[in-house]
This record gives structure tokens, sequence and C-alpha cells, in this order.
């Protein structure tokens, strides 16, 4: 239910003269949120039945109280609207009905729908505004991660390589395309890893590259990554006696 | 560290509610549902008699200060949080119980002009978002609320908001 | 509530290191220095095996998470990352298959420069790493991958990579 407030007290009682004092217009002005909020203060404040509104009592005091309060104050275009919706509805229902039209809809339906529609979420309003609000009556845990040093993940799958890849050879519009098969990515790996392996050292030799104990399949890929490291000049394996050790180094390092 | 020192600790200092299955992914073996819930509700009985409180709202499981601790944040806080006025609560009742919604649909139920800052407030909040459009000219944006809205009023769902009362018997 | 839930909770919620005179003051009945300074050492105490730390900073006291705790964080926030440009997914596909490989070699097949950001920022990702030098002038970095990066992307080794048996196809 509605409280306008004038000069902090409460407007319990809106005279049928409805004489307000002039300088308190624009605070009760202030008190509603529309004409549909005024209207329902007229209603609720006179016991009116919604349901069945007497329109000529719910006109003179809804137009007496514009009359008012345009004495001082511009009236906002909405108030005056409903004036006229008010007039016209209160007329409708002051001309005869001919035997035929009974049917007609009562004209006061839509307003009173939109009055109900209206108090319903005046109503709402106020409950949510009764919940626990996050910030105003309840209060979150804000602690500091340990966050600034946590790069930024992108997510990447192995498709998206592989289409990445697929898209490059593509647009390079290489007509014979090196197929990348199983065994040459071993081989790939291999050679970055002998590489990786060399990185710190001037040569290692030849038989610590090979783990035995990793089957003979990972010996021949190894082998054939030593192969590919030297053609591609990223190694030189050097001997430097007839039967005496091998040793791998890094090109870089000659 | 214990999983239920790593679910305490996270929820603890996430910004966000987190969903049992967000939690479970936190490990390195994946934690089932089943698993993670009864280390909430573990948790939950842990900090029952305490100033916070583990909840579950629409975006998950997260820790809120307890009712009595209200009194000690106003005090700590030198300013109150502002109340909404009444057009901003009225506004964002109507998009709450009847989304999605128009600006139009807004000032046709309140019978006045909706201000744009309200709207843009409560977007700035997260509170409420921009749906789609009506397909009418103009095709005005359709307004609902988020998941935020419902957590920072720690409900689980739309249908958790107090009901409507029916005024209508209530008049008569 | 005892004085120490309440400094426990206001300390946990609080945006901002708090004081012990900040804290004395939460109380009705200011409590002094003396008495919120031992029940921040209980909180301590209490705190001390678990995810987060109670420590005093300059600003004053506050919660922090611990650095075990970091892992955790890094599954947490990894999921909401935003994906790799283009640029970037093809550099890294290059490496992976064609690795070991100049930042030429990449230039050359890509058919455009190569940003130097590209590159820095896998490094740092330890995505790939510098295993050599090609001999030629300017002794150009030869990269590849990391053991980092099969972990990341699940991989048993490069060999698990999807092969590329119908690039035939797609480049004809």
């Amino acid at each position: 239910m509605i409280t306008a407030k004038i000069h902090g007290e409460a407007m319990l009682e809106l005279p049928q003269d409805l004489y307000i004092p002039p300088d308190a217009l624009e605070v009760v002005l202030d008190a509603f949120e529309g004409p549909l909020d005024l209207l329902l203060y007229l209603i609720r404040k006179h016991n009116l039945d919604i349901l069945d509104i007497s329109m000529s009592d719910l006109t003179r005091q809804y137009m007496a109280y514009i009359e008012a309060a345009k004495a001082r104050h511009e009236l906002a275009a909405e108030y005056l609207l409903m004036a006229a919706l008010l007039i016209e509805i209160k007329s409708r229902m002051l001309l005869p009905k001919p035997a035929e039209m009974d049917g007609e809809v009562d004209p006061r339906m839509e307003l009173v729908r939109r009055l109900l529609e209206y108090e319903k979420m005046k109503l709402a309003a106020a409950a949510i505004d009764a919940l626990d609000q996050a910030g105003r009556d309840f209060f979150l845990p804000a602690i500091e991660q340990d966050r600034d040093d946590i790069p930024e993940r992108q997510e990447v799958d192995v498709d998206e390589l592989r289409r990445a890849w697929l898209d490059v050879v593509a647009r390079a519009g290489v007509q014979h395309p090196h197929k990348v098969k199983r065994e040459e990515l071993s081989v790939r790996e291999h050679m970055s890893r002998i590489l990786k392996g060399l990185r710190n050292r001037d040569f290692a030799e030849f038989f610590e590259l090979f783990d035995i104990h990793a089957g003979i399949a990972v010996m021949v890929v190894t082998f054939l990554a030593l192969l590919e490291l030297v053609r591609e000049s990223l190694v030189t394996i050097v001997q430097v006696d007839p039967f005496g050790a091998i040793y791998v180094r890094a090109a870089n390092e000659s | 560290m214990s999983p239920d020192k790593v679910v305490e600790a996270v929820l603890l200092a996430s910004e966000e509610p987190l969903s049992v299955k967000t939690l479970g992914r936190l490990f390195e073996e994946r934690m089932s549902g089943a698993a993670i819930e009864n280390i909430l509700s573990d948790l939950q009985e842990k900090w029952k008699d305490s100033g916070l409180q583990l909840s579950e709202s629409a975006g998950g499981w997260r820790f809120r200060t307890s009712a009595e601790m209200k009194p000690y944040f106003d005090r700590l806080h030198a300013k109150k949080a502002p109340r909404y006025s009444r057009a901003a609560l009225e506004t964002l009742a109507i998009i709450a119980y009847r989304q999605p919604v128009t600006r139009g649909d807004i000032e046709e139920i309140r019978g006045v002009a909706v201000s744009a800052q309200i709207l843009k407030a409560f977007e700035e909040r997260e509170w409420i978002e921009v749906v789609g459009h009506r397909e009418v000219p103009g095709r005005p944006s359709l307004y609902a609320t988020t998941v935020r809205f419902l957590d920072d009023l720690n409900l689980k769902s739309l249908s958790d908001l107090p009901p409507l009362e029916d005024i209508g018997s209530v008049a008569s």
C-alpha cells in the first residue's frame, strides 16, 4: 500500500475536497510513479472495489488531483492521457446500452486489468527489494588469487593443429605435398631429442644416443633421425681414428 | 593438499559461483560429481555456525556471509549500499516476472516512460541483458534477467522469486 | 557470533587488507589491539595447513591463497582462455610437424612473416624450445616442441599427432 508522505508524515487521508497545501503538491506528485500509481492510491485510500470501480467517483478525484497539481507543476503527459481515458470510460458507461449490445465488454475492464498488473508488479518490486542482496545484505568472499603470473592459457587441440597445417600446405599450393606419417613424426621427434641432448655439450658419443632398452624400432628411428640431422647439416658425425669412437656434435659447436 | 581443502580454498577465492562439474575439473584426475557433492555437504556442515555460509544459487556453489554478519559489515563500510529507486525496482520486477520484455512493454505496464539510465544501470550490474529483438518495426531489444541476478539475490532459479500476490482477491 | 568468527568472516569477505585498528572497530564495544592480535594469531594457526593463509602486508591483514593452490587455479582459469589466432596455430602446427625448424623455415612455408611474439608466447608456455642453431649466416634458432606440449595436448609422443595422409587431396 502506498504511503505518500508530506513533510515526513504519512498522508493517510486524502480529503474529499482535495485540498492539498500548494507547497506540498510537488512532494505528493513525486511520491507517485505515474498515473496508474496515483489511481491505485485513490482506489485503495477510498476503499473502492477495484473490480467494480465507480468511474464517476474515481474520475472526479483524479481530475481534482491533477487540476490542483497542474497549477504548480508541469504535469507529465501521462497524467493527462490518463485523464482523457477516464473520461472516455465514464462517458461510455453513461451511454444507454441498446438491447442487442448487452454482450459488450465492460469499458472499465482494460483499465482494471492494467491496474491489477501494475499493482502486482509494484508489490513484486517491494518483494524483490526485501530479498537479501549481494553487496547490501550479504557479502562474497574477496580473496586475492595469486594470479598475475598465470599466463593466459589458450586452448588448442590436436585436430586444430592438423587443420592449420593442412591450410598452410593448401595455401602454399604445394603440388606434391610431403606426406607426414607417423613414422616420420617419430623421426622428427628423435631429431629434436638428439639436438636437445647436444645443446649444452660439445659432443656426444654415438652409442650414447641410442637407448638399447627401447627396442629395435626406436633404435632404427633414432638412427634415421641422426641421418636426417646430418642431411640437414644440423649435426656432424666425426670419427678421428679408423674404428675409433664416433662422436656426434651439433653443427654450431664447430 | 586434501581435496576438501582445495575445494574450500577455491570456493573462498572464486569471484563467481562454481558448478559441481567445474569443481570436479580442479583435480588432475577428474573427480566425480558424487565425490564433489560429498565434499560440499561436509563443508556446509563445517561452516554452519560461522560468519560465512556455503550456499547454492543459480550459477553454482559459493560462500556468502551469513545474515548475522550484516551489522559488522555496516560498521566496516562507511557508506551503506544505495537502495534502488521505486522506478528502478518496478522496472526490475517487470523484467524478472514478465521476461522477455521490451522497454515498451515495461512502459505499458508502469504507465510512464522508463529512463534509459535505469536499464543501463542494471545492464552494467549484469542483472539484465538483451536476449533478442522483437520482430516489429524498430526491432526493440528484449530484456531478460541473468544468472548473476539470481546469484546476487541468492536464488536458484526464477521460480524461487517471491510469488506474485493475487491482488484481485485481496481487493474484493 | 564469537569475535573470532566475526573477524574471520570479515577478513574473508573484505576486498582490502584490514588493520588491527579497523578490526577492533567492528565490535560495538571496541576491542583492544591486543585482543584482535590474539584472534589473528589463532586464525593464522587455524588456517596454517589449508589452501588459504592469513598474512600481514603493508595495508594490514588479509587472506591470500597459498602457493600450493596455484595449479588448481591454473586449471580453473585455463578453460576460459581465448583461442589462438590462426597465425599462431599455423606456426605451432609447422613446428610440431616439421621440427626442428627455424623461423625462416616457418615463414617460407606460411608465405608470410612470423611475429616474434608468437614464438615467444609458445616459448613462455614451454610448448616450444630452441634445440640448436642452423649453421647458416645469422645462425638462426631451431625450434622444436617440448614434452610439456605433448603433456598439455594429452599426447604420448609426436607420432600421436593426427596423421596427414589425406593432404594430397586437399592440396591438389
